[in-house]
């Protein structure tokens, strides 16, 4: 399989613990997963808002970039962003299934001198880990299993809906499943794809905080003591706010919230700046095994 | 009364045609004893001014063989017809535009570039082309234009009858000559051969399985052939289910599958089509991906199942987008 | 030749309207297409059913025929395979069909001009999907306007068409 | 508070827009709309509806009838969050996420969104930095929101810049992308054109 | 001289072209008037004319009077589907004398008014029909039907109620009836039921006796635990091949006395009870449930030690005194003639876990509606008391309408029933365990007699209604009243307001749905079926019992939801059918069939593999093909392979279709 790396304006930004995580166990995995050369912003959410049209064209872009690194294999293109997985997969499918929206694009993009025929994948790197590596190989990866570790995996909202086909859409299991794999212990919870508000917090606090400090309380009651996010978004709004939290619903909590690779970099033994956990607020030394 | 006069003409053809007339062998003396030849290019030396000088309708039949792309054919059987009382297409290529007729899967400048440019054997560095008029010291010379398809005799001028077959069989052109002589013609615009496909006189019919169901399509060097079995039956192309009888099956008497030059009987209207309907039909695939590998192995459709009609067949010619392809 | 009597002016222009013969087996596809109608599906009003049988009833020589008397494209529908009515007639259907767009690649006619589809008697939006589709698809190729063959002359050539003038 | 509040409810069939449905609908994501049972799947699965002023349900309903002024101008449309839920639940497949955008995007184009709601702005900015840069930048963007809808909120949020900055997690300088950005502006211009072509 | 403009017969062509307007069916897309004047100008025809309802008694009339005065030899009419009404009018040109397959028509209703937006482009299409169906029935020829007789008896495929009630009336009637159930006892679902609405009859006490009297029927042949494998021949002569597979019992010695199961090894059950959704056991030798029918106990031999693993002390066999228990049974093949095939196969339950949000499988306490019948039945797994997996009974109880029904994603049809089952259920728990109850509908579907009736009822009951589809059921506790309950999250729409509402037991009124099998039974029968699964009608308005297939007709819900009345008359609907195809004692054939000219044929054999009927042989003396006209069924793939045109199927002979190609493409 061949992969391209694609990580999005936020994991070189607010999410850098997860660029730096992600590339470490790439590398520790044995992967090859070269930054895709000359990638833009996917547009996220907000550029749909604008104009339709073109928030599509921008995330077609880097597809079009992505298949000229095409070799005999299609190219696997990795989106650990939530928001640039789901524009990227998006714009795949509305080109296949919207003539018109095909036609423009396909345009535009010629008139600069790029090509598109649909032949990218885009993978999460969850669906990568699981499914392409394998659990096995991750097992034997685990230097340091992490016991008693009580992991609240949580997906979020855009990485398993409403494009994604590797895991259940109401109940996803391939992240507690790498886990517990970890010697974490996964903790069953309802809310696992739950929105966190992310896009919210910045412009309608309340919501927004509202939202996260729902996911975090709940979590906490199922027993979690460190929660895992697959989102650069759903990780900052959990943890950045969680001081904010306490002044607003006047309750303490104090619930580490990771990148999900952040962990597993801890149990391959990695080095803690490696896979940024001095970027943290709250700190995950409280949580066993992550010291 | 004197013997009624006979023509024999050739336009697009091989001279195959010419030696099946040879092929009477004796009874060839009885058909000149009986006949008058009055025109017969290939063998005697009468010119054209010659049947230009004649009366209207005043050659009994004409025996034309070849397809027509030239203009000095198209003057030539229309001249012709109107000095003959019966027209009579002989051979595949005035009967359908035989192995000519394959032209029509070409555009003709793509054919004379073909010739006077790009085959290995030519050397011709200033790309001269023949002209329909050259001026040369002495005078104008001229060359006969070509059109841009080749057509059947029928699709020239009106014809009375044909004989088919590339070169038709002897015993065809005696009972047709027999017929003329005698008068006792059948309707006009009868191909005058029996009106029944070739299995009915192929000696290997009894070996052809009632449950033929065909693996993949084989060329006749490709396999060791069995000279008494059906060679359908041992995954040859045999056009023999669609083709009209009247040889005598004599390529399947020479161990080789026949390849249709005698054309499809009255009941059908394209003879590729209906032969590939039957053929394809008996194929053993029923994925769509076995269908398709199996019929891979037909190398070249038009070839094979339109060798011999290519312009007497529905589609005329190769479609451009251009439409009409200029003829 | 001038004699062309074939439509050629809508040929490039947005006045073309492809003509498009159909046969569809009774079974399925003649079905699925009245079901469109009881469900008043509205879809694409060029194509021309022809009704027969089965699909194993449709050879090239009628699709040929539809294209030499003026048809723009051919659209043959039948029951999916395993279904048919009369167990395997769809699939002789299909053989036919695979060869003969072989011979069309040779003869330079557009494969998109010929379509088959297998449409169940339960698929009345099938028939309305594919006929919009076909139609536009023949749309954009253009009229076929195929060279047109000198007639011949004579009452009864040995390859005319069926009919030719004969009810004219 | 003395006497009582009234208010007059009815709406005049000359008041809506008979075309506001169709030219919703008419966009990729909208097509389903008319299909619309108002079974409520949306509205109770959305994490947001509790603080709108219409569930996204009625909002499908007065799109459908017309009510283009309340429609465009309620806060549920700038409170979706884009999590899909709506439009993965729903039975009758109608993309709902999508009809959000496009109904943001139409207040955006009759200005009729709240004059100082971040969101619109947010979402314009940001449009702004990738345009220029071919990247978002977090930072920049939001620090341009807040000046411009509520600067006084400005200190507020100092401190979580500043242990961003401390943890790396905020850049100062403005992220580019590799290459050309100029690429990204003439294929948005582009765009432009081809849609004129197209309509 | 093969494509002459004469009729095959010799005869000139006196063609009669009749356009109807379908009220305003056609008239309202199709310009009428317009299409009879083209229709008038065609070659061969004599006289067009335009009427209301061309099928009606007056417009057949004017057809009849036309060929009598205008002395017509060819009728052309203008109008539906000839799937409907081909032989409505071929009866009306046979009335006035005219071989009634010189006719064909024009199907400018279906294909053209009820399809086509604009009306320009609808009667261009109309006229191109028009000349076709002229063209080609000048091409007609003068044809028999054949008769065939038929067998007199009929098989019946599934004993639920439908099955049940259609064998009755047959047998009734004096007809010798094969039933053939894959359980191993007749009743269906109907037999799994407590109550019945509106009425709240006890479902059992209505349906045993009727199981007793198949049971005792002499002219029933009941097959439990059998299959169909084979289904050959065709209307009138159908040839069945049953599968009946080992109950290990003997069924005639069997007194269902019960000492065998009370003496079996296993002191308790270890099979999930299918009659009871797995909510009980039973051992591995069993009686389905007290009231099976046959009265039978059987083994399951996955279960059973002996018959799995060959050892066991056999205390069942040394229990029985009747000597009943046969390990050695074996599965039998029976083959039998039939002229008629009633399919009551019925429907399954959807799979509630396929919609995770309602965490049916996940908590214990959400039930599917089937389940909770068996929970209220005296005769279930509790003997009717309402205890939940977790042993409580439940005070506040909500129910879900329409899980898995009205739901692109799983069915998009209305499965019918769920609405009044909802509302019993509602009603059985206000009254039976005074709970709360909350159901949450997305439209109320209480349609029939008595049924709005009931709903009413229901409202008084103090039953709380919800209008909106709820998002998720969920154990996550938001308020102190919600620890430890299932919490519903719905929008009330009526309200519109998002609530939640926590209870102790949520009940999933799940979608019927099509049988996993379906489609290969449907294919052994070669019947269709619709998009959703349901076995396809021929006519949904005028022929909702028949089937493509001439001779096999449905009943009950495997055509599409029902409830058990709409069943019961549909099972009436096709047992009439049946029977007025077998008793008339015979059965036409469309002349369609296909036939060589043997002094054209060359014997090249090509046709003879590609019959899948056989119908094809070689005659050794003329060396020809001949088609046996009583197995040719009318397909015309011999005669689309025939390369040398000498096969040619009556009705859609080369020139015929010519002629419709022609017709098509060269008018208009």
């Amino acid at each position: 399989m061949r992969y391209l790396y694609y990580p999005g304006c936020s994991l070189k930004g607010t999410g850098k613990a997860y660029d730096e995580s992600l590339v470490a166990v790439f590398d520790k995995l044995g992967m090859d997963a070269k930054e895709l050369p000359g990638w833009n912003c996917c547009g996220a959410t907000a550029y749909m808002s604008v104009d339709e049209t073109k928030a599509f064209a921008l995330a077609a872009r880097n597809l079009a970039l992505a298949e000229q690194e095409n070799g005999s294999d299609p190219i696997h293109l990795i989106a650990p962003c939530a928001a640039c997985y789901l524009v990227l997969n998006k714009v795949q499918k509305y080109m296949a299934e919207y003539g018109h929206l095909r036609e423009v694009i396909a345009n535009s993009l010629k008139a600069v001198g790029l090509n598109y025929h649909g032949t990218v994948k885009v993978r999460h790197p969850l669906d990568v880990f699981v499914n392409d590596i394998g659990l096995d190989k991750i097992k034997a990866a685990v230097s340091h299993p992490l016991k008693g570790l009580k992991v609240a995996s949580y997906y979020g909202c855009q990485v398993v809906r409403p494009y994604a086909e590797f895991d259940d859409q109401y109940n996803p299991q391939t992240m507690d499943q790498l886990m517990n794999a970890l010697g974490a212990d996964a903790v069953d919870w309802p809310l696992k794809t739950r929105c966190c508000g992310g896009t919210l917090t910045g412009t309608v606090e309340e919501a927004g905080l509202r939202m996260s400090y729902i996911l975090l309380k709940e979590a906490s009651k199922r027993g979690a003591n460190i929660m895992a996010t697959a989102c650069p978004l759903c990780q900052f709004n959990l943890e950045c706010y969680q001081g904010k939290m306490r002044g607003t619903f006047g309750d303490s909590i104090d619930l580490p919230v990771a990148f999900f690779t952040q962990i597993m970099g801890r149990a391959f033994g990695l080095e803690a700046k490696r896979i940024g956990l001095q970027r943290l607020f709250v700190p995950v030394k409280a949580a066993p095994a992550m010291a | 009364m004197s013997k009624p006069k006979a023509g024999f003409y050739w336009c697009a053809s091989c001279g195959g045609c010419e030696e099946s007339v040879v092929d009477l062998a004796e009874d060839l003396i009885a058909v000149v004893t009986a006949i008058d030849f009055v025109f017969f290019p290939c063998a005697m030396d009468f010119k054209r001014e010659d049947v230009e000088a004649m009366k209207d309708g005043e050659i009994a039949v004409c025996f034309i063989n070849g397809a027509v792309r030239s203009s000095e054919q198209f003057e030539m059987v229309e001249l012709l017809r109107k000095k003959s009382q019966l027209i009579i297409a002989y051979g595949s290529c005035a009967h359908m535009g035989g192995i000519p007729g394959l032209a029509n899967l070409y555009d003709l400048e793509s054919i004379l570039k073909r010739v006077y440019t790009e085959t290995e054997s030519t050397d011709n560095p200033s790309g001269t082309r023949p002209l329909p008029q050259t001026t040369v010291p002495g005078g104008k010379l001229t060359l006969p234009t070509l059109d841009e398809s080749v057509k059947s005799l029928d699709q020239v001028i009106p014809v009375d009858y044909y004989i088919p077959g590339c070169p038709p069989p002897t015993p065809l052109l005696k009972a047709a000559v027999e017929a003329v002589l005698s008068g006792k013609l059948p309707p006009k615009g009868t191909v005058l051969a029996p009106d029944i496909a070739l299995c009915k006189e192929c000696p290997r019919i009894d070996s052809k399985p009632e449950d033929l169901a065909i693996k993949a399509f084989k060329r006749p060097h490709e396999i060791d052939i069995d000279p008494e079995k059906c060679l359908l039956a041992q995954g040859l192309l045999c056009l023999g289910p669609g083709t009209r009888s009247g040889c005598g099956a004599a390529c399947i008497k020479g161990n080789m599958p026949c390849t249709g030059c005698l054309g499809p009987v009255s009941r059908v209207h394209d003879h590729g089509g209906a032969t590939m309907a039957a053929l394809a039909s008996l194929l053993e695939a029923t994925e769509e991906d076995q269908i398709v590998s199996a019929i891979e192995s037909v190398p070249d459709p038009v070839g094979t199942f339109y060798r011999y009609g290519v312009p007497g067949s529905l589609l005329f010619r190769k479609h451009t987008t251009s439409g009409n392809g200029g003829h | 030749m001038s004699n062309l009597s074939l439509p050629q002016a809508a040929a490039g222009n947005g006045g073309f309207e492809p003509r498009i013969v159909a046969f569809f087996c009774n079974w399925c596809t003649y079905t699925a297409s009245d079901l469109a109608g009881i469900s008043r599906m509205t879809y694409a009003p060029n194509t021309r059913v022809i009704r027969v049988m089965c699909s194993g009833r449709i050879e090239p020589q009628l699709i040929l025929a539809a294209l030499r008397k003026g048809a723009d494209g051919v659209l043959i529908g039948g029951c999916h395979p395993g279904d048919c009515h009369y167990q395997v007639g769809n699939y002789k259907c299909l053989r036919r069909f695979k060869l003969l767009k072989r011979y069309f690649e040779q003869m330079g006619i557009e494969p998109e001009r010929v379509r088959l589809e297998w449409i169940a008697a339960s698929e009345g939006d099938k028939v309305q999907k594919v006929t919009n589709e076909m139609v536009e698809q023949v749309r954009k190729l253009g009229p076929l306007n195929l060279a047109e063959a000198p007639k011949p002359h004579h009452q009864a050539a040995a390859c005319a068409v069926a009919a030719e003038g004969a009810v004219s | 508070m003395s006497s009582l509040q009234i208010q007059v409810r009815i709406k005049h069939q000359e008041e809506l827009d008979p075309d506001f449905a169709n030219s919703i609908a008419a966009l990729p994501g909208g097509e389903n709309l008319s299909r619309c049972i108002q079974c409520g799947t949306c509205s109770s699965t959305c994490p947001v509806s509790l603080y709108m002023d219409y569930t996204p349900r009625r909002i499908i309903a007065m799109t459908r009838a017309g009510f283009k002024q309340e429609v465009l101008a309620s806060n549920t449309i700038w409170l979706c969050a884009s999590c899909y839920e709506c439009t993965v639940d729903c039975p009758r497949e109608i993309k709902v996420t999508d009809i959000m955008y496009a109904l943001k995007r139409r207040a955006m184009e009759e200005k009729v969104y709240p004059k100082r709601f971040p969101t619109p702005v947010l979402a314009k900015e940001f449009f702004k930095s990738v345009l220029k840069t071919g990247r978002s930048n977090e930072g920049l963007t939001v620090t341009w929101m807040i000046l411009k809808t509520a600067p006084l909120n400005m200190l507020k949020q100092m401190g979580l810049g500043l242990k961003l900055l401390l943890r790396g997690r905020m850049a100062l300088g403005v992220e580019k992308m590799e290459g050309d950005p100029t690429q990204i502006r003439r294929l948005m211009e582009q765009v432009e054109v081809e849609e004129k072509k197209t309509h | 001289m093969f494509m002459e403009n004469k009729a095959s017969d010799g005869e000139q062509p006196r063609v009669g072209v009749y356009v109807c307007y379908c009220g305003m069916n056609i008239a309202s897309k199709v310009d009428v008037e317009a299409l009879r004047q083209f229709a008038e100008k065609l070659p061969n025809v004599v006289v067009s004319r335009t009427y209301k309802f061309m099928c009606s008694d007056p417009g057949q009339e004017l057809i009849a009077q036309d060929i009598k005065e205008q002395k017509l030899n060819r009728i052309v009419v203008a109008s539906c589907s000839p799937l409907l009404h081909d032989a409505t009018f071929r009866k009306a040109c046979a009335k006035a004398g005219l071989n009634p397959f010189y006719f064909t028509m024009a199907n400018i209703r279906e294909q053209v008014s009820w399809v086509t937006a604009n009306s320009a482009a609808a009667t261009k299409k109309a006229k191109a029909l028009v000349a076709a169906a002229v063209a080609r029935v000048a091409m007609h020829e003068a044809l028999e039907k054949k008769r065939v007789p038929v067998h007199a008896d009929v098989m019946v495929v599934g004993a639920g109620i439908s099955g049940i009630h259609a064998a009755l009336l047959l047998a009734n009637a004096g007809k010798k009836v094969y039933l053939v159930e894959r359980e191993p006892s007749i009743g269906g679902h109907m037999g799994q039921l407590d109550k019945t609405f509106p009425t709240l009859d006890c479902s059992a006490c209505i349906l045993t006796p009727k199981m007793s009297e198949v049971k005792n029927h002499p002219n029933i042949t009941l097959w439990t635990l059998s299959d169909v494998q084979e289904v050959s021949g065709f209307s009138g002569n159908f040839k069945v091949k049953v599968k009946r597979n080992p109950r290990f019992v003997k069924l005639e010695l069997c007194v269902a006395c019960g000492q065998c199961v009370e003496a079996c090894v296993f002191k308790e059950g270890r099979v999930p009870d299918e009659y009871n959704i797995g909510l009980s056991k039973h051992k591995p030798i069993y009686m389905p449930f007290p009231q099976a029918t046959p009265a039978s106990v059987l083994i399951d031999p996955n279960a059973c030690l002996k018959l799995s693993r060959g050892k066991c002390a056999s205390k069942c066999v040394e229990a029985c005194d009747r000597a009943a228990i046969d390990f050695e049974q074996k599965v039998e093949y029976s083959e039998v003639e039939v002229g008629a095939i009633i399919l009551a196969t019925g429907y399954q339950l959807f799979d509630a876990t396929k919609m995770p949000e309602y965490g049916y499988g996940k908590y214990p306490n959400v039930y599917t509606m089937i389940e909770l019948e068996r929970l209220v039945n005296a005769a279930g797994p509790t003997q009717g008391e309402i205890v939940m997996r977790d042993g409580r009974k439940p005070k506040r109880v909500g129910i879900i309408h329409c899980v898995g029904s009205r739901d692109k994603r799983h069915h998009p049809y209305c499965s019918g029933v769920c609405c009044m089952v909802s509302l019993k259920m509602a009603h059985l728990m206000r009254e039976r365990i005074d709970a709360e109850v909350f159901n949450f509908y997305i439209d109320m579907r209480t349609t029939l007699k008595g049924y709005e009736e009931f709903y009413d009822r229901v409202l008084h009951d103090g039953v709380n209604f919800v209008r909106g589809r709820v998002a998720e059921v969920t154990d996550w506790a938001m308020t102190p009243g919600e620890e430890g309950k299932l919490v519903i999250r719905v929008e009330d729409t009526l309200i519109g307001v998002v609530r939640r509402i926590p209870v102790d037991m949520v009940v999933l009124a799940t979608a019927m749905e099509a049988h996993d099998d379906a489609d290969d039974v449907r294919r052994k029968f070669n019947i269709s079926c619709s998009k959703e699964g349901w076995f396809l009608e021929r006519h949904p308005k005028l022929a909702p019992v028949s089937t493509f297939s001439d001779g096999i007709f449905l009943a009950g819900v495997c055509q599409g939801p029902k409830d058990i009345p709409e069943s019961v008359a549909q099972a009436g609907a096709a047992a009439a059918e049946a029977l007025s195809l077998v008793d008339k004692g015979f059965v036409e054939i469309e002349p369609n069939s296909a036939w060589i000219d043997a002094d054209t044929c060359s014997g090249c054999k090509t046709c003879i593999p590609l019959c899948p009927y056989h119908a094809i042989s070689r005659d050794e003396q003329k060396k020809v093909a001949v088609v046996n006209e009583a197995l040719c069924k009318g397909c015309g793939t011999c005669v689309g392979a025939c390369p040398s045109g000498s096969a040619q199927q009556k009705l859609f002979t080369d020139q015929q279709l010519h002629q419709e190609i022609e017709g098509v493409l060269n008018y208009v």
